[in-house]
């Protein structure tokens, strides 16, 4: 277990810092990104700073070692329009984002799994085609329509706080977090939904449920605990990488619900071309990315013995 | 003991297994051969006749060949021209001459939709084409030589699938710059993984099958069993998977346009229309204006997830049960 | 380095600017319009009648974040909204542009206009106690000059002795600012300015106190101490929002009524729809409106009194590159504007709310302004194909257009677009930019072609239109080849239109300084339609009046919150 | 097992049986109709006895058996008629609830592949604990403790640890171990064995029935054992019910059955087996075409389109089972019962013998392969991959097959037997070693001249289904080889091809899951043989296909042996295949040969204690020999091949080791045994350091 842990950690450093290489080029190799342009021209000092912190007028290997240890110091300088350090940006937006993501991951298991059971094991019944037809269109309706929907007829209602609000207005963040993040669940959900139901209709025919049938387990049992344990598998691997990508930050859902996250940053700084936090922000998205999916892959390996041994 | 990949699907159960339970079309296989009438094109025969029977499947049909019809002469049977604009007569509700009524460009907005048809189908296809050749190619090096191509691969793979795709998106086609082409490029560019990751399994588990190793008893290379004998029984499920990633891959664009980012902001793409008509979603008698395009969405999305399903639960009988 | 970044700035962030313009065709204005413009455009509100004022209310709205509220660094129209409520400068403007007295109780230049002397009012003090001197304003002069602070907004001062020194960092103090006696602050300019008291109603202009310290005081730029009639309570909490109290201790003019002001933080591209969005749920006092929404917010509000229209001083055009092909040449961009129906965009996309421009100086600087004079500004197919043949625009010929994405700039352009494409048969390869790559584009050296622009005066005077954009030594660029760091970004050059403005600036007499900028607007728009304009500007408001009195648009498009009052 | 049938004491209110069916009816709805798996069929069990249900692949006897236990789904199934009684009780009538309280209690059941059927996410101990909770009011912890013991009771080594492991840490003997505590945790009446040892080896399968009498005999377990295996049945059952399309065809005593079969079927069944124990094999006498299509189940007797005695009179009515004497037990449903117990009697052909000029002996080697070896290496590694160890599948191999002949490679699985024959034909590269085909070095060829060569040396797989590539036809996969090594495809080519194999003609255009599973093995053999090769690998080319069509496929083989004069090299792990179509036989364990002898010397004589131990495992069809049988039941699983005992390999599990004197103990352990000459011949050669004869083909 440790050795198989060791090794995801490796595989982790090095997708981690391939991406970021190609992040650095795409953003540094380029043209200096720091480069004054445009209407808010950066102040001279403050461009001379951020190339000052990553080294452009040294050689490329030297610049990426330089951006690499920045990087790890959480350092990635400070921003063309209010001048703040990125690090403080993205300080404040994080723990909103990884709640609204894992509000949302616990939405969308918990519709989306006893969606797809009902579904499984009602197989073609009413509810089965009821549960069929609305994942699927769930899934070809795209976010930001139900983003706007919600904030248009649901915000303000009930325990859903009004979109936009006063700031001073405080509202806990449980209830704040609610809508964008059933926003964000309902198509996660549908595809949870859809996945739960075909790999529990794969199990529900294995060899070993029709031995828990034989042991005389009752069917909620049977399935509550030896069909769902193995159907929950691939489910969990859907978890993680949604996971994984709403660490990253839920672009549309903060925005149409102005949530003060990774996403809600990360759209304000491509509105105004705010180079360092779009870097800043897209580094943090593979950082968070990889490291979900790597946590996630060594739950997986606690929830299926099979791949434990490494 | 083994390697820790994921645990793949079951062994294909053989025919002792679960055929004795479910007689199905399993017991047909092992029991007696298919008599002379019901020949047809061999098993695709078998698996269109499934097909056929599952009524979800045929309603996606149904709406995946009107779209794609539309998409193809959609532009000529439209009442209005797409683009043409008529700003004395600005959004108008639907109406005899307007089915759907005009946008705040007084187009014609059932043309536009069509028009977006058009597009959704023609982006969707192009980058789920693309897609394949690179996933497939690129699994099938990986899957079949194994050893540094598949390692290397692989890290390739997951390093892609480490960008989130929407802003990886939004930064591809800033870099590329605005027009259709880039949104395929950077749709392809985020989208190859799965299907190279799904032909690579499909690869490895088919690369141990024993026809691959008679075909190589015979005197096949590589090459020819990679073309022959590998790929076109690995592409099932891969076909499958790039159905489904059609309704994806609509539903990305117009998360892209919504974003103003990609086609160009005169194109009546859906996801434009719908951003455009995003201020009139509290306006009383203009709903019209967002649900049009939504909905022309959702109903491309299903359709092709139906064929989808319905491909997937043919192409296995396994998933169905007796019915 | 002369440019309204205010100005334009919020006009990137809030798609509003974009697409709310003015409509200049009232029936009062009809007549002096020459009957060239049909009657378009939303009538402008009359002013509620003032209400008494008393101590009281929270007034609420909306902003998208501001570059800066520090003065140093002060400049989109959000910026200065918190600005003017934190400080309050030499000189005040009201909303029509009129200006009265803040800090300084009198102003007055010499003979040429070289040297400028401002009496202070006794006995004013900053929140904190601080004294508000004329050393208050000669430090925040240089906290905004000195090379270190990196100013955006320094150019304001551009005109005073020692400028150059202090942005070069070879000067610590700024020369000609005397601060010797500390009633009255004299200063000396490097050239003629009869309206340099205009200026001093700037944010950067404003008076700081000792604790400001050097402009990277992180503290003081969150949390600033000023003069004004409000003070912070609390440090501004970014992308959240700013809370503001009444100072008891101003002293410049008439206290503020209100308790407390609360800016609550809206999204950079959907600002507008959710200021619209909060005033409709309760949570805003004050709103601007999404375009498409406007004729339905007008009809909702209009009768509740609710409703507030202005015309402002700003204008919607399209910067043209005239240095290279293919609009080149005066025929050639007189053919694009002709070929553009102003009125149909205003009537079918802005459905009425707008009102097709003829002049570039607008109609809100009612002395200057002189209808018609873009004589090219009037649809005309026929003239405008005739045009485009002369100037070899023939079909075919690929004209570049780009807009800023995320200003909601959309829908008109691409009615531009399409017209263009449909009446002069040209290609037009459109695009969507983000602001600050349009910005960057328009300042290449090889720039060619259209690019949406809109302005907003930084000052109440109609030289603030011509000046930054058209002058020569605006271009900002030593050679074609370079990349052009002023503002007039279309590299427009003519030493007539030059030479109207220097005299203008050193003109005394109101009068004859109007009639020296109608000829230069004349040369540049009338003749060489340097720039093409398209919408006046006219900006629309939503007002919680049911429960404030006084509720009325200042001069940079903000609620005068100053005078606000519960009823 | 225990003999004694107890009946007369059971039994309150209708039945006298612990255990009875009667006419039950299974049917599946599908969308090819009505599938009729179970049509009418009533047996009865009692206490401590064995019934064996027998047939082959879809005659319904596992459906019947799993209705018993609610465990067909219904919808698709539906059940127009049938009782079955528990000491009285009505099953199928019982709320659900009831039911359920008897499933794992009063019957038990444990199934084919012990592999699929634990669940692999609970460890073993857990498995069986929620069995005893399910069933007795006892605490968790009590539970656990139950399952630890009742590891212990069925063997397994080490429970306490084995109970805290997962399924898949098992070996499948083990697992199938774990199956029998789990099900035997509840002290059931009825123990349902549905081809409990099928995915097992025959040493393990042996060691698993003894497992299973042992437990039977201590608690007077009724069985019943649902098995295609006539020799497994032979050995262990004391009734026997042979089921054909799902009703029953006879029933009767063990040795009823074998001894004096009345119905074609079963005599059919038993003229197809081969039989390790006759000297001179027989002829096989196939049962011709296949098992019918439960769909289209054919009028009357169902059997009658694939019997040599049939008459109008089957075609009409389904014939009733009948006693085969007034107030016998034995019953048949064959209106030919007289004409089967005639041919019966009648002794059989010998098989044919490979006509030869010259004596197998004296002619040149076809073959001739020299110290073999084949090592996979066990790689870890992200990026750069490193060797951490090598699998030693084949180490050091030797074997010489002369032309015309079959030798024979046996072992269990995991042996390397079927590394060999992929190593010989470089479908895997060798390590090491040489081998000549026809006097040509095969190892040293280049790719392109290896493929040409290729023609020459063909491969049968054992797998059918598994072996044609499912998107070509059967004339596009017989074409391929003529493309690809150079032959004319005229006409005529494969229409021959496919009637030297047995098949019609028109077949060629068919896919290949269009097949039988004997049909598609046909196909395979076409392909091989096509282009004339003079040497062929059979891979176990028979142990996929049911018994009936075994037959009708080795006796092609046999027939294409002679009339192309091929070589064989056959693998396989059915002893009893082995002996019937082998010139020599070659008997493997871990990756090395242990004995290596002419036919009959090996059967009759053998001198390894594997082999002997191999030999003595699988069970004969004849309840009579089965009888007087010894069984060297040995214990534990082949080792892992990456890391194999040192010395002789086999000493760890060798029954013989253990009855061996300390310094001898540790020359076993000490030093790997040479292949040496046996018994002074030539011609029989063992890996043993006290290698001796012992009898155990015959009691």
């Amino acid at each position: 277990m440790a050795r198989f842990i060791a090794r995801r950690l490796v595989q982790a450093v090095l997708v981690i810092l391939a991406a970021t290489f190609l992040i650095f080029l795409a953003t540094f190799a380029l043209g200096d990104p720091f480069a004054s342009s445009g209407e808010k021209a950066v102040p001279p000092d403050i461009a001379e700073a951020n190339r000052e912190k990553f080294g452009l007028d040294k050689p490329l290997p030297v610049q990426y070692l330089l951006y690499v240890g920045n990087m790890l110091r959480g350092d990635f300088g400070i921003d063309f329009d209010q001048h703040r350090p990125v690090s403080q940006l993205l300080e404040a937006a994080v723990p909103n984002t990884v709640r609204l993501a894992i509000v949302a991951i616990i939405i969308d298991v918990l519709i989306g799994v006893i969606a797809g059971v009902i579904a499984a094991v009602k197989r073609y019944s009413f509810w089965d085609v009821l549960v069929t037809v609305i994942a699927t269109l769930a899934i070809g309706i795209p976010v930001f329509v139900i983003g706007v929907v919600l904030v248009a007829n649901v915000s303000g209602w009930g325990p859903f706080p009004s979109v936009p609000r006063s700031f001073t207005v405080q509202v806990p963040w449980y209830q704040e977090v609610l809508l964008p993040a059933f926003t964000l669940a309902i198509i996660d959900a549908a595809f949870i939904a859809r996945l739960m139901r075909g790999s529990m209709l794969e199990v529900l025919r294995a060899d070993y449920i029709r031995t828990a049938r034989a042991k005389g387990l009752s069917e909620r049992r049977v399935i509550g605990k030896h069909a769902m344990r193995n159907s929950m598998i691939p489910v969990v691997t859907y978890v993680g990488v949604s996971l994984g990508v709403l660490f990253g930050g839920a672009i549309i859902t903060e925005t149409i619900f102005q949530y003060n996250g990774v996403g809600y940053l990360l759209s304000r700084a491509i509105v105004n071309s705010n180079a360092p936090i779009i870097i800043a922000v897209v580094v943090f998205s593979v950082v968070a990315y990889v490291l979900i999916s790597m946590i996630v892959d060594i739950l997986y390996a606690f929830l299926d013995p099979r791949i434990r041994l490494g | 003991m083994t390697t820790p990949t994921s645990a793949g699907p079951p062994a294909d159960a053989d025919a002792t297994g679960s055929a004795l339970l479910l007689p199905g079309p399993d017991a047909a296989a092992s029991g007696t051969t298919v008599p002379l009438g019901a020949r047809g094109s061999g098993q695709f025969a078998d698996i269109r006749r499934r097909f056929v029977r599952n009524r979800l499947a045929m309603v996606g049909l149904a709406i995946v060949t009107v779209l794609i019809v539309l998409a193809i002469i959609g532009p000529y049977v439209t009442p209005y021209n797409a683009f043409e604009q008529n700003l004395a007569n600005t959004l108008q509700p639907p109406s005899a001459d307007h089915w759907f009524g005009t946008d705040v460009l007084g187009r014609d907005l059932f043309s536009g939709i069509i028009y977006g048809c058009r597009l959704a189908i023609l982006v969707g296809l192009l980058t789920v084409a693309f897609s394949l050749l690179i996933g497939l190619s690129l699994g099938a090096v990986a899957g079949f030589k194994g050893g540094a191509w598949d390692a290397v691969i692989a890290r390739f793979i997951d390093i892609f699938l480490a960008f989130p795709p929407l802003v990886g998106a939004i930064v591809i086609v800033r870099a590329v710059g605005g027009g259709v082409t880039p949104v395929i490029v950077a749709l392809v560019a985020l989208g190859w993984m799965t299907t190279a990751r799904l032909t690579r399994g499909q690869v490895l588990a088919l690369r141990e099958a024993e026809y691959v190793e008679a075909a190589r008893s015979i005197g096949a290379d590589n090459r020819r069993i990679v073309m022959r004998h590998v790929l076109p029984n690995a592409i099932a499920p891969v076909l499958v998977y790039a159905f489904t990633n059609i309704g994806v891959v609509i539903v990305a664009m117009a998360s892209l346009s919504y974003l103003g980012i990609g086609v160009p902001p005169d194109v009546p793409e859906w996801g434009r229309l719908i951003s455009q008509a995003t201020p009139f979603l509290r306006v009383e008698g203009k709903s019209h204006l967002w649900l049009a395009p939504a909905l022309a969405i959702a109903i491309t999305t299903l359709g092709f997830a139906f064929v989808a399903d319905g491909m997937r639960d043919s192409l296995d009988p396994k998933l169905r049960g007796g019915n | 380095m002369r440019r309204s970044r205010a100005a334009l700035s919020a006009i990137a962030l809030s798609a509003v600017v974009g697409m709310v313009l003015t409509g200049c065709s009232q029936k009062s204005n009809t007549g002096s319009n020459g009957g060239s413009q049909a009657s378009v455009g939303f009538p402008e509100t009359q002013d509620l009648p003032p209400v008494a004022g008393k101590p009281g209310g929270t007034f609420r709205l909306g902003i998208t974040e501001p570059t800066a509220i520090d003065p140093y660094n002060a400049q989109e129209s959000e910026g200065i909204l918190v600005n003017k409520a934190l400080f309050t400068g030499l000189v005040n403007v009201k909303p029509n542009g009129d200006v009265y007295d803040g800090v300084a109780s009198k102003w007055e230049p010499n003979a040429d206009c070289t040297a400028w002397t401002f009496t202070l009012k006794p006995g004013q003090t900053f929140s904190n106690g601080e004294p508000v001197d004329s050393a208050a304003f000669k430090r925040g002069w240089e906290r905004t000059s000195a090379k270190d602070s990196a100013s955006d907004v320094a150019y304001h001062l551009n005109e005073i002795k020692g400028f150059d020194e202090m942005q070069a960092g070879t000067a610590t103090t700024l020369s000609g600012v005397d601060a010797t006696d500390p009633a009255s602050l004299k200063v000396a300019l490097s050239k003629p300015d009869c309206e340099f008291n205009l200026r001093t109603a700037a944010p950067p202009l404003a008076p700081v106190p000792t604790v400001a310290g050097a402009a990277d005081n992180k503290a003081y730029n969150d949390q600033p101490i000023g003069n004004g009639p409000f003070k912070m309570d609390g440090p501004w909490q970014h992308d959240r929002g700013i809370k503001l109290v009444r100072n008891d201790t101003f002293g410049a003019g008439p206290k503020a009524n209100l308790d407390a002001v609360e800016i609550t933080i809206t999204p950079a591209d959907t600002g507008i729809q959710a200021e619209y969005d909060g005033f409709n749920n309760g949570q805003f006092d004050w709103a601007r409106v999404p375009t498409p929404l406007l004729s339905q917010a007008r009809s909702a509000q209009e009768p509740k009194n609710q409703w507030i229209s202005k015309k402002t001083a700003g204008i919607n055009y399209l910067l043209v590159s005239v240095t290279t092909k293919p609009l080149d040449t005066a025929d050639a961009r007189k053919a694009i504007s002709m070929a553009i129906d102003r009125a149909a965009i205003t009537q079918g996309i802005f459905q009425g709310s707008q009102v097709p421009a003829d002049a570039f100086i607008p109609a809100s600087f009612s002395k200057v302004y002189q209808p018609g004079v873009c004589e090219a500004c009037t649809y005309n197919v026929d003239e405008a194909k005739s045009l485009a043949q002369k100037a070899g625009l023939t079909p075919g010929t690929e004209v570049n257009f780009q807009f800023n994405t995320g200003g909601g700039h959309e829908e008109w352009t691409a009615a531009v677009k399409q017209q263009l494409e449909t009446n002069l048969g040209l290609k037009v390869t459109y695009s969507g930019v983000p602001f600050r790559d349009l910005l960057k584009n328009e300042q290449q050296p090889g720039a060619t072609g259209l690019f949406r622009a809109g302005w907003t005066a930084d000052y109440p005077t109609a030289g603030n239109f011509l000046t930054p954009l058209l002058s020569t030594a605006a271009i900002g660029a030593a050679t074609p080849q370079d990349v052009a760091v002023g503002d007039n970004r279309g590299r427009y050059s003519n030493p007539k239109f030059d030479d109207l403005l220097a005299q203008a600036a050193a003109t005394q007499d109101e009068a004859k300084r109007d009639d020296l900028y109608k000829q230069a607007e004349k040369i540049a728009i009338g003749d060489d339609l340097a720039l093409i304009p398209l919408f006046a500007r006219q900006q629309f408001r939503m007002a919680n009046t049911a429960m404030f009195g006084n509720v009325r648009m200042d001069f940079w498009e903000n609620p005068t919150l100053s005078e606000i009052t519960l009823k | 097992m225990a003999r004694t049938s107890r009946h007369a004491a059971a039994a309150p209110g209708e039945s006298r049986h612990l255990l009875e069916v009667r006419d039950l009816k299974v049917h599946f709805q599908t969308g090819g109709g009505v599938v009729k798996a179970v049509d009418g069929v009533s047996w009865h069990v009692d206490a401590g006895e064995t019934l064996a249900i027998v047939g082959e692949s879809g005659s319904g006897k596992s459906v019947s058996a799993m209705t018993l236990l609610g465990l067909v789904p219904s919808p698709p199934a539906t059940f127009p008629s049938g009782r079955v009684l528990l000491e009285g009780r009505s099953l199928l009538d019982m709320p659900e609830q009831q039911q359920r309280r008897l499933r794992g209690k009063d019957i038990a059941m444990i199934f084919q592949d012990p592999l699929t059927a634990l669940n692999p996410v609970f460890r073993v101990g857990e498995q069986i604990a929620e069995m005893v909770r399910t069933h007795q009011d006892i605490g968790k912890m009590a539970a656990k403790t139950r399952a630890v013991e009742l590891l212990a009771e069925v063997g397994i080594p080490d429970p306490r640890l084995r109970a805290t492991q997962y399924p898949h840490e098992f070996s499948g003997g083990m697992r199938q171990r774990a199956m029998i505590a789990m099900a035997l945790a509840n002290d059931p009446k009825v123990l349902i064995a549905d081809e409990p040892t099928t995915a097992l080896d025959v040493t393990v399968q042996a060691q698993i029935m003894a497992l299973l009498e042992k437990l039977q005999a201590e608690r007077d377990t009724a069985i019943v054992l649902i098995t295609h295996d006539l020799g497994l049945v032979a050995a262990h059952a004391d009734r026997i019910m042979v089921m054909y399309a799902g009703r029953v065809v006879e029933e009767g005593t063990n040795d009823e059955i074998f001894a004096a079969p009345r119905h074609a079927y079963t005599h059919g069944l038993l003229s197809s087996l081969t039989r390790m124990d006759h000297v001179r094999p027989e002829k096989l006498e196939p049962i011709p075409g296949q098992p019918p299509n439960l769909a289209r189940v054919p009028q009357g007797c169902a059997f009658h389109p694939r019997c040599r005695f049939a008459s109008d009179a089957c075609r009409g009515e389904v014939p009733l089972l009948v006693p085969a004497a007034p107030g016998s037990a034995h019953r048949h449903a064959c209106l030919h019962s007289d004409e089967v117990a005639i041919a019966h009697e009648r002794p059989r052909e010998p098989a044919p013998v490979v006509a030869a000029a010259t004596p197998v002996e004296e002619r040149a080697p076809m073959l001739e392969v020299r110290e073999l070896v084949k090592h996979f290496p066990i790689k870890v590694g992200t990026f750069v991959k490193r060797t951490v160890g090598e699998v030693r599948a084949v180490d050091g191999v030797s074997l010489s097959i002369p032309e015309g002949s079959t030798l024979s490679l046996v072992g269990e699985s995991g042996c390397g037997k079927s590394t060999v024959a992929r190593a010989i034909l470089r479908l895997h590269e060798p390590t090491s070693g040489s081998v000549e085909l026809a006097g040509r070095d095969i190892t040293g060829m280049s790719q392109p001249v290896l493929r040409k060569a290729r023609s020459d040396m063909q491969i049968v797989f054992q797998d059918p289904y598994a072996s044609l590539n499912p998107r070509m036809t059967v004339r596009q996969i017989l074409t391929e080889k003529y493309e690809l090594l150079g032959g004319q495809v005229t006409d005529s080519t494969i229409p021959d091809l496919l009637e030297t194999v047995g098949l019609a003609a028109d077949y060629a255009d068919r896919y290949p899951h269009e097949f039988s599973g004997g049909q598609r093995q046909r196909v395979g053999i076409a392909r091989a043989i096509a282009l004339n090769p003079r040497f062929v690998v059979l891979d176990e080319p028979v142990s996929a296909l049911d018994v009936s069509i075994q037959a009708q496929v080795l006796n092609l083989l046999e027939e294409l042996q002679q009339e192309f004069g091929l070589t064989y090299l056959f693998i396989a792990h059915d002893l009893s295949v082995v002996r019937h179509i082998s010139d020599r036989v070659a008997v493997m364990y871990l990756g090395g040969i242990v004995e290596i002898a002419d036919r009959d010397a090996l059967f009759e004589r053998p001198h390894h204690p594997y082999t002997q131990a191999l030999i003595s495992a699988v069970p004969i069809p004849d309840p009579a020999v089965e009888r007087v049988r010894e069984r060297i039941v040995l214990t534990g699983d082949v080792p892992n091949p990456a890391n194999p005992p040192s010395g002789c390999r086999f000493r760890t599990r060798c029954w013989k080791h253990l009855e061996l004197s300390d310094d001898d103990k540790r020359r076993c352990i000490e030093e790997p045994p040479p292949l040496l000459s046996a018994s002074g011949s030539g011609r029989h050669h063992v890996a043993c350091h006290f290698a001796g004869e012992r009898e155990v083909l015959r009691g």
